[in-house]
This record gives structure tokens, C-alpha cells and sequence, in this order.
């Protein structure tokens, strides 16, 4: 007979409540059942108007971001078979507003990801049978950080970010970072405008959670330092170099 | 209501919707573009392709070559010129991709890498390790960002298209977030939302493909077109259903019974090939429909492994070492060890078919058009009529981005030619619509539970229509399929608030699958023959000349659609013998040698 | 879009963490082995080499010059941390905070200068 | 052409925003050892300010009566209790900076980035043959006035 697992969801309907509240759930499960598995068995049997986003289950899309016991976490990829006698606290992803129920709003976070300009700023043209040469050592300088899913789990876990929602935040800088570093871009200059401001690169006291947090092990934390580096280099530049500011 | 009015407007924001909002603001800098998505771009299911895109790149590799593999890959259903055109202007897509950014695989001198793939002779597969789709998804979304004539309506979800004498005026969405419904009235639209794998109960697919453009086109008149040709992908994860790319098998990997015993090489794959060494064409390399089969009758014999959670059989990759697996395969050993807890460099992965594309979709010409004027469809949800019976894999990665390109071309050529619908009769019509969706909440005597009806609808398609068919079998999922649209009309919903209803919008979306469900069964049952991947145990043998056809499935509401069968256009490729392996390199050593002679003979 | 100016802090702040990381263990585990000066007498390596070693340290013109470094390394790194630690106390800092901070930290540094030029020159 | 005529009532929609608790720190461990490690420098100033002292005693006056009543002051077991504490606060930060650092490097090496574990090698050799030289200096009486 498949377990019990004692769950409380933080539920905050916006036409009904005025302040989010806990619903308690029971919740079968076996060894393989996910907290996303939980969550659709929960909808589908015990309350329909329960709301969350998902979509692939298998931690590559983003969308099922959330808190589990106070940490930042995939619901696809948390099993309740690491919490059998536990009680499973979940609550919306923290740093962003609620939504709803378990929906956050991301808005904040996708905006400043458009704000980077994550896209290649060609060095030179290339015809169009023909490709960039990119050894597999280049490809590799910055191919961790191309790994985002954009959960923004980093966002909940930031301590700065908590504290001053005008920080870009650790995903975006390792965003910029990973088209900084990719040998067919040119548009540093362009996207250290953004780092250079104090709600850029400068945010961040190096806690360290965010790469903690990451699901895809992008090591947000290591990017915003070397941003750091490139940020300071670029401050000199401009110091040295008359009128260059 | 609100209205947002758009030059284009364009339904999904996947690999197909973000190509096509990309080439309406490239071949037409003044139109303005309404990307709609039920979902963030990034969550689109394109994300969770992991093999790779085919395109011509080698030297000893030729646009023919590609021709031939995709089509008899296709068991001869694609329509020819459509599958020339295709792999003409894959490769120039796929370097459109390496220009903006995609992270493609390399060879140590810097160029592209290709790899071996199932039913493709030449290695041919462009890939970004593992993670192929999810890395051209984001290349895509952030490449739009530069567009300013592209206005993303995020998380909108498309209740119904508005229609006026056989011509698309726009779309009536509900702005999730808000809670409020808006109506994009547009001059074209595009529709590119992603197949209908989630009528099947085990299905690799995400949640959101629950094909919400092919329901919707169908309801409006447009023809659904080979439908009962599901590809069921040989190795997903047993209980999730997660993926195990092809890309595994392409890199040597290979699958053992409970014996140990590499069983394909006795369903006309072998004979077996070294370990390590795959060989194209061959044993594991075969093309998604023969290995899945295969898998089916190893089971009958009862050859497979029985787990808790169904038969597997072993995806071995022990033999490949650490480094080479963390460096092509770094997401398969993620996935491998978070679902069924396993190192692929220690141990064999369970794995077994699952239901992993829908070939078929909204019936539509070369150029994405669709019979009603100005709706284009382009990606997993159109048949444009390249893959056939069967799609080879990484065919449809490179068909987003190419029929995504055509589709927005298409569709800015034509909003010029036309104007925006009379903007009141349309609002009137868009708050009727939008009240007739909204009724089922909270209606009175609506007691149906709604997961219980999607679980039994994806046990019977599992069951009655699943890698081997016979009439029995789909008659039975027909009737329940019945059954269930009957219990559908009283389905429960009680939520009855507006901001992030979820609960509804499934509600809704179990109704787009009830429908696309009920064209898969009839199609398969119609067609009574074996090819590609419909494979019917009481008709186990090709019949060229009455199924040389494409089926096609008109909606007639809550009856049986009408099916009716379209002319396959056949050029260069003369329908032939389906053979891989050793018989399939005799083969085409002999076709090679009789098109030499019959070119020495027009030569005198 | 304002630049900042963090990224000359920062760089102090780097310096200093490195030198107190590196530098500053040895220097408080030799303190422990300081012993008293009995009345009258003078610092005599023979008798103490330690103590020596620290009035060597503070004395000396060369010595004091390194004693100025650690100090100044030791005050930037800390009152840097100090600025942003207000921070994370949910302190709302301005531009006084950062005075107060830095400003100190330039003083004590200042005082360190004076007092190694005093050394040196005399 | 992109025109938005808003006519609808205005939204339902009401976002939560979830208090910033003041002491959010100590909700997590990590948090909590992410303070500790920012105060763990403070003891590093204290140090710094009993050097300061002896440089002023150093400075003023020409003779070494101020050093040596610094001297005595440093010998006294109150400051060296401080000192104590002060050396393991000092050493976490250390512990904690080696572990930072290797993240502010991504040189490649053999078509790898450099593993963090060098840079660690390198800088806790640096502290150790610091030590030992100070240690060489001090205890040799080679240094002194």
C-alpha cells in the first residue's frame, strides 16, 4: 500500500482571499512519485482549483519553480520519498509576488532578461552556408552558462534580490555572461551599460545560494563574479581613456 | 472585451511560432506581430527535444540522400516536392541558427559536428550535445527579443479561432494572468501549437501538448491529415515517460532483453553490429517505428524485463566510458540518475516505447497554407507532408524552423492583401464565444470528474491504438472514446474565479484532445493496411494501391468524422520494399545499379 | 544609467580580503607568544624574540611600512563588508552610510601613513 | 500596424507581496553562515586596531617606553583571549575566501575550465609559506629594534 505524505500548500486565490493560507493534503506516494505528481494527483482528485505551472517533468522547461520546506526547488524533480515522515511545506517561489496559489509573477524577471540584449551582436558577417568556427575549447569557456532554464530558482534564493528587487539578478548577468564569453559576439560593451550600474553586477555580496539553488548546476555565483572582473576592467578603460565615459 | 489588433498574429511560441515571428519581423520590418502562448516561450515543448536537427553538412552527403532516407522513412506517404524543398533549405536554416547564437556541437577544427541517427544514412544530425531543442528554443526566444515589431502576449491562452466565410479573422484568447479574455483580431494567422501526444496516457510529451491548434482548425472546417500515425519512440522511462534520446543509440548505445541478447537483429535490423561501432541503417540505428515494434514482439514472446512499473528492456551505454558520456550525454546521466536513480556509465537504463510525436496534424499545402484563407500551420502541428508514416528522428527540430520561416513569409505576404474583419461584429461574436466556454463552470448537473476522464481516454488509446492495431482493438477505443465525450459534455468544474483559472483551461484542453483523439481512431481504423507506424495485426502488409493515400478526417461535431482519402504526390522516388539493415544495403545496392544502367542506357 | 563607482572599492576590498586571508593568521597566532617586559628592562630579542619581532614591526621603517599595509588591508576589507552587512540588516543605506564606512576606513589607514612616515624619517 | 483598446473591467488580478522579515538570515543555515562569514572579518579590524595602537606608540615620543607598555598591553591575557577568538574568525574567513576564489578565475586548460582545486592549492600554499617565513623571522631574532 503506497505511503502517505502529509502535505500544507500555501493556497491565496486573488478574488476570494486577502492573505495567503495553508490547506493540509494526504497525499499516496511510492518511490518514484515527484512533488509534481503530487500536485496533479492533488488537482485532480482532492481540490481542482489548486494552481501551479508545469509542463515537461523532466526539469528542462522552468516552469514548476517553488518552495519546498523554505528552499527553492523544481517540483519535477523533488521526490517524496526524500521527505517520508516529513511534513512537505510548499509555498509559491519567494521574491516574487503571488500570483496565485503556487503561481508567481515573473514578469520582473523576464523583463530584465530583455533588458541584457541576449542575443549575438556579430563581430562580422557570415554568408548564410556558412558557419562561425568555434572550437569545442571556446564552446566550452562558455557552455555551462548557456544551460539556464530560467526557473528562477537563483531569484528566490538571493538575499540581494530579496532586498532590492531593482537588481538584475544572478540567471540574467549569467545570461550576459554566457553571449559576453561566446566567441561570435561582439556586444560586451553594449551589455556591461547594464552591468555597470549599481543594480547590475555591483548588487551582489557573493552568498553564493543562487548556484546553491541551481537545478542545472550554471553556477550563476562564478559568472557574476567574472562579470565583476569584466566590469572593473571596463571601469579603468574608461577612467584611462579620455571622454570614453 | 479587449482587443489587441495585429498585421499577424501567431499561436505558439515554440520552435515553428518563434521562426515564424522572427521571419514575419525580418521579410516585413512594418507589419507588427501578436505572438501568442499559453505559456513563456522558453516553456514551449520544443525545450525538451534532445537529439538533434538534420541538414546536409557532410561531403559524402547529398540533398538526395536526405530525400531518400526522409521518405522511406516515410513508408512513401510524404509528398515528394514538399520533402525537396524541406531538405533544400534545412541546412541554410540550421546555419541561420549557428549565426544567431546556437551553441552547436563541434568538431575539434571548429566545425559543425554531425551524428548518426536512426533511418539516416549519412550522419546528418547537427546537435547541441544532448539538449538540442532546448538550445534552439532559447537561441529563437532570445533572438525575437530583438525585434520590437514582436509583441508577445505571454501566457494567453487560445480559446477559438474567429472564422468568417472560410476566411481566419483572429484569434479569441484568455489573458491567464489578468483573468480577463482578449480578442486579437489579425489580417493572418499562424498556428503553431505543437502535436497531441497527451491523448496517450504514457507519452513523453509536457503537459501544454495538448494540441490546441489542430482542435481548433479542425472545428473550423480545416481537414486533419494523417492522424493515426503516432510515432511511439522506442526508449522513454518507464512510468514517467521521460525521454531517452535516440542520440544514445546514435552514439553506440545498445538494447538488450532479459537475456542480455540483442534482439533486433531478428526483426530485419541485423545482423548485429560491433559493440560501440552503430552502424546507419542498422540494429539500434533502425528507423522509431521498426525498434518500437520490435520491442512489441519481444514482449509477446515475453523476452522483456518485468518491472513494477511494466516491461522494459535494457538501453545499455556502460561500454561508451564516463568521459565520452558526460561529454555528449551530460543530460541523459542527469535524467537517468534523478528518475530511476541509475549512472548510464554503470548501469543499463529501463526503457520502452512511449508516445512520442503525431505525424499527422492540420492538413496543409507546401507553403504551410491551410484550406482556410490566411490560417498557416507550421511545426508538429501541421502535416505539411514530409514525414509521412513515419518521422525520422531529428526531421522535426530542422521542420519548425524551416516551415516556420515559410509560414511567416506566407502569412505577412498575405495580411498585405487583406484588411483586419469589421471590428464590432467580431467583438459581439468574441463575448458569445467567450460565454459559451465559460458556461461549463459551475454548471448544473456537470458531476463528471475531469482526470478520470483523461485517464481512461489515454488507457484506451494505449490499449486499442497503440504500435499494433486490429479492428477489435480500435472499435473498442472508439466507443469508449464515445463514451467519454458523452460523460465530457457534464465534466465538473468548480472553480469559478478568472485570475489563473487552471482547472477550466483543462477543461478546455481535454475537449481539444477528446477531438484529436477521436480523428486518431477513426483514421487508424480506416486504414486497413500495416505502414510506418500504424502497424495492423489483421493487415500486416502495405497495399500501395489503395492506401497509396493520405487519410484525411473532416469534424462533424459530436459523430464520427468523415474520412476521406488525398492523392500522394509522388516524383523522384518510386514507392519500394521498406528495408533496413543488411537487407536494406542489398537493396539499395541494387537500386544504385539499376539507376546506373538505366542512366548508361539514356547515355547512348 | 549611472556607472558605479563599487569597482574601485572592490578591488580594495579584494586586496584586503586576500591579505587578511593570507597574512593576518600568523601575525595574531606569533601575538599569543608576546610576553610581558619586566620593569625596567628594554625589548631584547635574546630574552624575547617575538616581542622584538612586533616592536620591529611597529618601529622600524620598513616594518611599519608592511604594519601600514596590513592595517589598511584589514579596515577597507572589513568596513567594506561592514557597509554592505548594514545592508543585509535591511538598513536602508545611503550615501552617509557609505561616508561613514569608507570615510573611516580612509582615516584610520591615514593615521597608519603618518605614523610609518614618522618611523621612516626619524 | 499594433493597436490595444483596453475596455474590459480592470483585472481581478491582486499579486501578494510577502513581507521582507528582518531577520530573513536566520530562516536558513546558509544565510546564517553567509553573516558569520561577514562578520568573521570584524576581528581581523579589532587586530588591526591594537596594531594601529602600537604604531601610534611607536610613532610618538623618541624613546620605547610606549612600545613597551604596547608590548605588555598585546602580553596581557584579556587581549590575547580576544586574539584567540580573533585567529579561528580570521582562519573561517580564510577557509571561506579559498573556497571563493576559484569561482573569479575560467582559465582553460586542455579544453577544460582549470578546476577550482588548483587555485586552492595555490593560495593555501601561499598562507603556508607566509606563515613560515613570519614564524622564521619572529623566532629567530633576526627582527628587531
Amino acid at each position: 500500500m503506497a505511503d502517505k505524505m502529509n502535505m500544507e500548500i500555501l493556497r491565496y486565490r486573488p478574488e476570494q482571499d486577502e492573505k495567503p493560507w495553508v490547506q493540509k493534503f494526504e497525499v499516496p506516494f511510492t518511490h518514484e512519485t515527484s512533488l509534481l505528481e503530487a500536485l496533479c494527483y492533488i488537482k485532480d482528485n482532492l481540490d481542482g482549483s489548486l494552481s501551479f505551472r508545469w509542463s515537461c517533468r523532466m526539469a528542462i522547461c522552468g516552469s514548476c519553480g517553488m518552495m519546498v520546506n523554505g528552499t527553492p526547488r523544481l517540483a519535477c524533480k523533488t521526490f517524496l520519498r526524500d521527505y517520508a515522515g516529513e511534513v512537505m511545506r510548499i509555498e509559491p517561489l519567494a521574491n516574487f509576488p503571488i500570483e496565485r496559489d503556487l503561481v508567481v509573477d515573473l514578469s520582473d524577471f523576464i523583463e530584465k532578461l530583455e533588458r541584457i540584449k541576449p542575443y549575438i551582436i556579430p563581430k562580422e558577417e557570415k554568408k548564410d552556408d556558412e558557419e562561425y568556427l568555434q572550437t569545442p575549447t571556446q564552446l566550452e569557456k562558455y557552455h555551462q552558462f548557456s544551460g539556464c532554464i530560467n526557473c528562477g530558482l537563483c531569484y528566490a534564493a538571493c538575499p540581494q534580490y530579496k532586498l532590492n528587487k531593482e537588481f538584475i539578478g544572478p540567471a540574467v548577468i549569467a545570461l550576459a555572461y554566457r553571449y559576453n564569453l561566446d566567441s561570435r559576439d561582439a556586444g560586451m560593451k553594449q551589455r556591461l551599460e547594464l552591468l555597470n550600474q549599481e543594480s547590475g553586477v555591483w548588487s551582489c555580496t557573493f552568498v553564493g545560494y543562487c548556484s546553491q539553488v541551481c537545478p542545472k548546476g550554471v553556477d550563476p555565483a562564478s559568472a557574476i563574479q567574472l562579470s565583476k572582473i569584466h566590469s572593473t576592467t571596463d571601469y579603468i578603460i574608461s577612467k584611462i581613456t579620455p571622454g570614453a565615459d | 472585451m479587449d482587443i489587441v489588433k495585429a498585421d499577424v498574429a501567431i499561436v505558439g511560441a515554440g520552435g515553428a511560432g518563434l521562426r515564424a515571428a522572427i521571419a514575419v519581423a525580418e521579410s516585413a520590418p512594418d507589419l507588427d506581430v501578436a505572438l501568442i502562448s499559453k505559456v513563456y516561450p522558453m516553456r514551449s515543448h520544443t525545450v525538451a527535444a534532445e537529439g538533434g536537427a538534420a541538414g546536409v553538412y557532410r561531403d559524402d552527403d547529398s540533398l538526395y540522400k536526405h530525400f531518400v532516407d526522409t521518405v522511406a522513412g516515410g513508408d512513401w506517404l510524404c509528398e515528394q516536392d514538399v520533402v525537396d524543398f524541406f531538405v533544400d533549405r534545412a541546412p541554410r536554416e540550421l546555419y541561420q541558427l549557428e549565426h544567431w547564437g546556437c551553441p552547436w556541437s563541434r568538431q575539434p577544427d571548429g566545425r559543425i559536428n554531425v551524428r548518426p541517427f536512426g533511418g539516416m544514412k549519412v550522419p546528418r544530425t547537427w546537435f547541441a550535445a544532448d539538449r538540442t531543442g532546448f538550445h534552439m528554443l532559447h537561441t529563437l526566444f532570445q533572438t525575437s527579443i530583438k525585434y520590437s515589431h514582436i509583441h508577445r502576449l505571454d501566457e494567453h491562452f487560445a480559446l477559438d479561432l474567429i472564422v468568417h466565410d472560410n476566411q481566419v479573422q483572429g484569434v479569441l484568447t484568455f489573458d491567464i494572468q489578468n483573468g480577463i479574455p482578449r480578442l486579437v483580431l489579425a489580417k493572418s494567422v499562424v498556428i503553431a501549437t505543437g502535436g497531441s501526444s497527451r491523448c496517450y496516457k504514457f507519452n513523453t510529451n509536457g503537459g501544454i501538448v495538448t494540441g490546441d491548434g489542430m482542435a481548433l482548425a479542425y472545428r473550423h472546417g480545416a481537414k486533419l491529415r494523417d492522424m493515426e500515425f503516432v510515432q511511439y519512440h522506442p526508449t522513454g522511462l518507464p512510468g514517467c515517460g521521460v525521454l531517452m534520446t535516440e542520440a544514445c543509440r546514435g552514439e553506440g548505445g545498445v538494447l538488450t532483453n532479459k537475456d542480455g541478447y540483442r534482439y533486433l537483429q531478428d526483426y530485419g535490423l541485423g545482423p548485429e553490429t560491433p559493440l560501440g561501432h552503430p552502424k546507419s541503417k542498422y540494429m539500434e540505428l533502425g528507423p522509431r517505428d521498426r525498434v518500437s515494434q520490435a520491442f512489441w514482439q519481444e514482449k509477446k514472446k515475453g523476452r522483456t524485463i518485468k518491472t513494477p512499473l511494466g516491461d522494459v528492456v535494457n538501453l545499455d551505454l556502460r561500454h561508451l566510458g564516463e568521459k565520452y558520456l558526460h561529454e555528449r550525454l551530460p543530460f541523459i546521466c542527469e535524467l537517468a540518475k534523478a528518475y530511476v536513480g541509475l549512472d548510464p556509465v554503470d548501469a543499463p537504463i529501463p526503457v520502452c516505447p512511449t508516445v512520442h510525436y503525431t505525424m499527422g496534424g492540420i492538413e496543409t499545402d507546401g507553403k504551410t497554407a491551410c484550406t482556410i484563407k490566411g490560417l498557416y500551420a507550421a511545426g508538429e502541428c501541421a502535416s505539411v507532408g514530409i514525414h509521412g508514416a513515419n518521422r525520422l528522428g531529428s526531421n522535426s527540430l530542422v521542420e519548425t524552423v524551416v516551415f516556420g520561416h515559410v509560414a511567416g513569409d506566407e502569412a505577412a505576404k498575405f495580411s498585405r492583401e487583406v484588411d483586419f474583419a469589421d471590428q464590432n461584429k467580431t467583438e459581439k461574436e468574441a463575448e458569445d464565444l467567450y460565454a459559451a466556454s465559460r458556461s461549463i463552470i459551475g454548471a448544473k448537473g456537470h458531476d463528471e470528474n475531469m482526470g478520470r476522464i483523461r485517464a481512461e481516454m489515454g488507457q484506451t488509446m494505449d490499449d486499442g491504438v497503440g504500435i499494433y492495431r486490429d479492428d477489435a482493438s480500435i472499435r473498442a477505443t472508439i466507443a469508449k472514446l464515445a463514451e467519454l465525450k458523452a460523460r465530457y459534455k457534464k465534466v465538473k468544474v468548480s472553480d469559478d474565479s478568472n485570475v489563473f483559472n487552471t482547472e477550466w483551461l483543462n477543461a478546455v484542453e481535454l475537449g481539444f484532445l477528446l477531438d484529436n483523439a477521436y480523428a486518431m481512431a477513426y483514421s487508424a481504423l480506416n486504414r486497413t493496411e500495416s505502414r510506418g507506424s500504424h502497424q495492423r495485426l489483421d493487415y500486416p502488409e502495405r497495399d500501395d494501391k489503395k492506401f497509396l493515400a493520405h487519410s484525411l478526417a473532416t469534424y462533424n461535431g459530436d459523430d464520427a468524422p468523415t474520412i476521406t482519402y488525398g492523392s500522394v504526390k509522388i516524383t523522384k522516388l518510386k514507392p519500394a520494399k521498406r528495408v533496413y539493415g543488411a537487407e536494406g544495403e542489398k537493396a539499395e545496392a541494387a537500386a544504385k545499379a539499376a539507376a546506373e544502367a538505366e542512366a548508361a542506357k539514356e547515355g547512348k | 544609467m549611472k556607472r558605479s563607482n563599487e569597482p574601485i572599492f572592490w578591488s580594495i576590498f579584494g586586496a584586503g580580503g586576500m591579505l587578511v586571508a593570507i597574512f593576518v593568521p600568523v601575525l595574531i597566532a606569533l601575538s599569543f607568544f608576546i610576553t610581558k617586559i619586566p620593569e625596567g628592562e628594554q625589548i631584547n630579542a635574546a630574552k624575547s624574540s617575538i616581542d622584538a619581532a612586533f616592536a620591529w614591526f611597529t618601529y622600524s621603517g620598513f616594518g611599519s611600512f608592511i604594519c601600514f599595509l596590513t592595517i589598511s588591508g584589514c579596515v577597507w576589507h572589513a568596513l567594506h563588508r561592514v557597509y554592505h552587512g548594514m545592508h543585509d540588516l535591511t538598513i536602508h543605506v545611503n550615501f552617509a552610510h557609505q561616508l561613514i564606512c569608507y570615510g573611516l576606513a580612509f582615516i584610520i589607514s591615514l593615521i597608519a601613513l603618518v605614523a610609518c612616515a614618522i618611523r621612516m624619517f626619524s | 500596424m499594433f493597436e490595444v483598446t483596453k475596455k474590459e473591467a480592470p483585472s481581478k488580478r491582486k499579486p501578494f507581496n510577502r513581507p521582507v522579515e528582518a531577520n530573513w538570515w536566520t530562516r536558513k543555515k546558509f544565510y546564517t553562515m553567509y553573516m558569520i562569514r561577514e562578520s568573521s572579518v570584524l576581528f581581523a579590524m579589532l587586530f588591526a586596531l591594537e596594531l594601529l595602537a602600537g604604531m601610534i606608540c611607536a610613532a610618538t615620543g623618541n624613546d620605547t617606553s610606549c612600545l613597551i607598555k604596547w608590548i605588555n598591553f598585546m602580553a596581557s591575557w584579556p587581549v590575547k583571549i580576544v586574539n584567540v577568538i580573533g585567529l579561528f574568525a580570521v582562519l573561517y574567513h580564510t577557509y571561506t575566501w579559498f573556497n571563493l576564489m576559484p569561482k573569479a578565475q575560467r582559465l582553460m586548460v586542455k579544453g577544460e575550465p582549470m578546476p577550482g582545486s588548483f587555485v586552492k592549492v595555490a593560495l593555501y600554499g601561499a598562507l603556508f609559506i607566509t606563515s613560515l617565513v613570519a614564524i622564521a623571522l619572529a623566532a629567530t631574532g633576526l627582527l628587531s629594534i
